[in-house]
């Protein structure tokens, strides 16, 4: 029978201007990976974000990460430093994952 | 030479200018018309590649005079300093803050390739020419007024403690120096100077037949995202919105006494009062949401697009046409 | 005068019919030929600006006759009025429900613009010209359809308890006025008519020299919508597919004859035919899609996509085209 | 250490053409913001669903929600009506969200 | 007051060149129905994929599929063997659902 | 007969060339220029159209003769044949192990689109003709390379136990056989066969007048992709690298003799050369992902892109073409 591992899931929606320095945080506190939805819009604190028309002033991006506990907790951390003054919201949820040495 | 009033309403019956109001009638009205926005991505890389060839080729007919040189101090002086007067106006007629009057500011110094290519198409209709330096220009004045509009923040902002001063990271200089639009400017203004007529008789049939065609195309895709950002006046406040509409005025006036002193010709002088007048929408509001977070794009992009962008197609460029014609006659 | 088989088989090996044959087969193969969605998307809406323009212009230069109010009066009444015939037989000659035959009626009361802009192409190469006022009807056709096929479905439900009844709240009835195409279409003819002549010297390059190449383009794109389509004629019962064929000849008749008794010319008849023939297969689709969910697209969209299109683009406009010759010569 | 505040994550992947019925929803019950991402194709009930060239008849959206339990469960309630008719599912989790502000 | 039934949620980010493999796959194991993000780019120990340009080999897409306990661990046991030489991860969550019969 | 080194200087400064340029110094500095990813299919889509259609008016003109049989035949034992020679290179002056140079075997019996259009662009500025055959064979050469690219790992690895043998599925030998570009070009190649003269009429303002303008922003295009992967030659190795640059010279002698030897004209020859240098960097590695995935795309999406493309582009297209004259004149 395949083997789970418990990891967490953190889904950050961003907005694009910010999407590198999240992204060189989630590295730089030992996340072995990531994925990126680009393209996503929506609607929050700082109003409706849709127009991709014009460079990525109003464009969102979704990050995902699974990552352990530990390095999960990390991120957590730095994240509310990052988002301040921009658009962004951080979501962390309990997932299980095959192929541990991806994580 | 046709009166202002003459010029001003064969602009406003061009189709450039009709398919821009059906944009924005389009788009006030929440109809579902929508360019996809590979394809206006599209139309705007081949403005600038055409016009930046175009310049190139002219330059290599032209030959590169003292005059290119000036042009190009030029640029740089207009947009480094014209922030400052811009923060000055800004701080003094609005309620702005340091940081959003500091981003404001920035994109006036900067300009908008559209509204420049429009112009070209203006001066086309009246087959009247211009330098190929000017299209230099355009690429050389798109960057510098970021660094002055950040330097202006950071002076204001210094005070109020706690404040991430904002700086001018290497990352984004880098970004901005090499902005999709400068390098494609300056890439094809080198490449029609190196291949000159060759390449123009190659070029030709895709960058200068159509042209028109694709920018009155563009300009409804202008339409209508202004059309859509129409209800947002709201956000920006009267003050502002006149600031809009006087700031191009006093840099049209400083484009066309500047342009003139070092000689430049009547189109030539006509457009390098369109750059001063025109504010930048893309490449300065990605670099203030990096460099100046504080600064609320709400009130930049709608000002710069909604406001001074059709103030500068309908009524500046006929306007700093005459002003040319006039200036030039004395 | 070419015979029926003569322009038959011309229309067969035109490029358009031919690259439109290359898509359903590529399509039907499940190549993996795909045109980009924004390229397609680009490409509908060079065709409805270029179609609109030139129906402008020509306007512009015919000005406005007294056929143009009737030209219009017919086009609202045709689009009105076919829904009821379409569920009428719809209701007798197939199984297909209440609102299943609403919507089906809906789609043959509204029109194709890509196979209006075919037959253009079709009369193009006959250089057989036509009255600017029938891109107008193009435009007016395309959603009171909508209205009756909606009208039909409340009667037909109401009766069964339960059922919300579908309503054309007053969100669906702006969009589908202010819907891509009409708001296009007669966008690009009100500029067409107010820049006239000039106008058309800055358009031409664009919109009228490589215009059959794009839409033999654009059919390549069609015809792999409609490959890919060809396997769900199961989901839609033979009964049904058979009036998705004699539907657009009744449909084409009564075009002719209304288009006769206003007087217009043989290529105007023509395109009257086309547009009573041909069945919508985007905006309707949308539109049924919100107010009448109830109907299962399933059916409509194979139906007038994968069936009446091609048979107006390969049979119907070669056909309608003689019939409006003969009809024309009596 | 950043506070962490128990939400419910609402995840709705519906015909794109019933996408403004649900998110005037979604504002009608309160809640403060919403992401979308659209272009998502997908099979289900009512069949194939990945055709974005003809209008929006046979493309998906996914719209995901993050609220409070209560706000949440008012969406639950509206969603069977809104759905009748149309191609759509509504899948629930447990989240936690830093910024409690934006929720 | 609506139903609300537990399922699994898996979330397979795999390279568009598996993707067609894996969801056949998914509906062989019988499940119902899966939704498709294509054009999601991302880092991982294949190392970063985000260009479209050329063909699918270095995209990725994200399938998602909710399903009963029962059939998601069909599902989770054939992965590892499909995403050998492949980049890929599967994730695993607990999610509620309305419609039961959807799933 | 313009000498070797003035035909490649003329190539170096033609706006195609100088546009890749522009793109490999954009990408290597990471400017955000980018086309937009659908435009860029659409561009490749044009050029596969264009080139194919102006082949088959070429054929229609010029009749069926033996030689297409011949050509056809050549493509065919070409594409089949090369990759055993690539193969054998590879083990001996590589480090490659069986699967990495079995996949890098296959892209080198296969061929680049692009490549080949730029070499007819490079032989239109010298209104050279050439066998509108030689399109078929382009479009012929694209997949068998792929069978015996499989059949090489498969015969390699059997060894190895528990590997999964490398298998050409039918559903993968399928989309080989129907992909985009083999359906385009057979299919536009036949409809230009059909239609001839008269199809030209029509397509000409599209496919020809801007066809040089458009290869030159594919090849920005082209460039960019190019200058971004550049640093991934670290992953490649130099010993690959240098094949990279070796095995086109020995494809472009092999195809070079069998053209002569099959009688095809100067054009023909230059562009068979080409065929047999060019490497593909599309449809194989698809095809190699989905069915030899022990093969690591990071080497040899590189190699057939970063290294090959290039030194066609700049190097190998003049020095081919000057063989060719070489031979000719034999
Ligand atoms: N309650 C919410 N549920 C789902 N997404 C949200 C929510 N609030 C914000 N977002 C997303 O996060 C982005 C930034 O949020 P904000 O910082 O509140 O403007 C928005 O544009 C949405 O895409
Ligand atoms: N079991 C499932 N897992 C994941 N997504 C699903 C599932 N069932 C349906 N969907 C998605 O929801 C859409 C509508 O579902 P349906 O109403 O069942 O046709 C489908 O097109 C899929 O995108
Ligand atoms: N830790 C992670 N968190 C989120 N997504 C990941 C993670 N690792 C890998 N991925 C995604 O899965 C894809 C394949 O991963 P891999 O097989 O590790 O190369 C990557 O391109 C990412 O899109
Ligand atoms: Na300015
Ligand atoms: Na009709
Ligand atoms: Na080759």
């Amino acid at each position: 029978m395949v083997q789970l591992y418990r990891k967490k899931r953190i889904e950050i929606t961003v907005e694009a201007a910010r999407a590198r320095a999240i992204i060189e945080m989630i590295e730089s506190v030992g996340a072995k990976g990531y994925t990126l939805v680009s393209e996503v819009s929506g609607k929050g604190n700082r109003g409706v974000r849709n127009d991709a028309h014009l460079s990525d002033v109003f464009r969102n991006v979704m990050i995902i990460v699974i990552a352990a506990e530990e390095i999960a907790s990390r991120i957590i951390e730095q994240s509310p430093g990052l988002l301040e003054n921009y658009a962004g919201i951080v979501v962390v949820s309990d997932v299980e994952v095959i192929r541990d040495e991806h994580f | 030479m046709d009166t202002l009033l003459q010029s001003a309403l064969d602009n406003l019956i061009s189709p450039m200018v009709l398919f821009f109001a059906l944009g924005v009638v389009a788009g006030w009205l929440k109809s579902d018309l929508a360019i996809p926005e590979p394809i206006s991505k599209g139309l705007a890389l081949y403005l600038m590649l055409a016009i930046g060839f175009k310049g190139g080729v002219e330059l290599a007919s032209n030959g590169l005079g003292g005059t290119v040189v000036a042009a190009m101090a030029l640029a740089l002086a207009l947009s480094f300093s014209m922030p400052l007067l811009a923060y000055a106006l800004l701080r003094a007629a609005t309620r702005l803050d340091v940081p959003n009057a500091a981003a404001v500011a920035a994109h006036y110094g900067s300009v908008s390739v559209v509204t420049f290519v429009a112009a070209t198409g203006f001066l086309g209709y009246r087959s009247i020419s211009y330098e190929g330096s000017v299209v230099a220009m355009l690429a050389l004045m798109e960057t510098p007024a970021i660094v002055t509009g950040l330097l202006l923040a950071r002076r204001g902002m210094s005070e109020a403690a706690g404040n991430r001063a904002p700086l001018l990271s290497a990352d984004v200089t880098r970004e901005v120096i090499l902005s999709s639009s400068v390098v494609l400017l300056i890439g094809s203004l080198l490449i029609g100077w190196m291949t000159g007529k060759d390449g123009m008789t190659v070029m030709a049939p895709a960058i200068v037949d159509p042209f028109k065609a694709v920018l009155a195309v563009f300009l409804l895709d202008m339409g209508l995202l202004v059309g859509r950002r129409l209800r947002d006046f709201r956000a920006v406040g009267w003050s502002l919105v006149a600031f809009g509409l006087y700031m191009p005025l006093l840099g049209a006036m400083v484009g066309l006494i500047t342009a003139k002193a070092i000689g430049l010709s009547l189109g030539g002088m006509t457009l390098v009062a369109v750059l001063a007048a025109s504010a930048s929408y893309i490449v300065v509001p990605a670099a203030m949401r990096i460099s100046l977070p504080q600064a609320n794009p709400a009130i930049y992009v709608p000002l710069s697009l909604a406001v001074t962008f059709p103030f500068n197609l309908i009524v500046g460029i006929p306007l700093y046409y005459a002003a040319a014609q006039w200036i030039a006659g004395m």
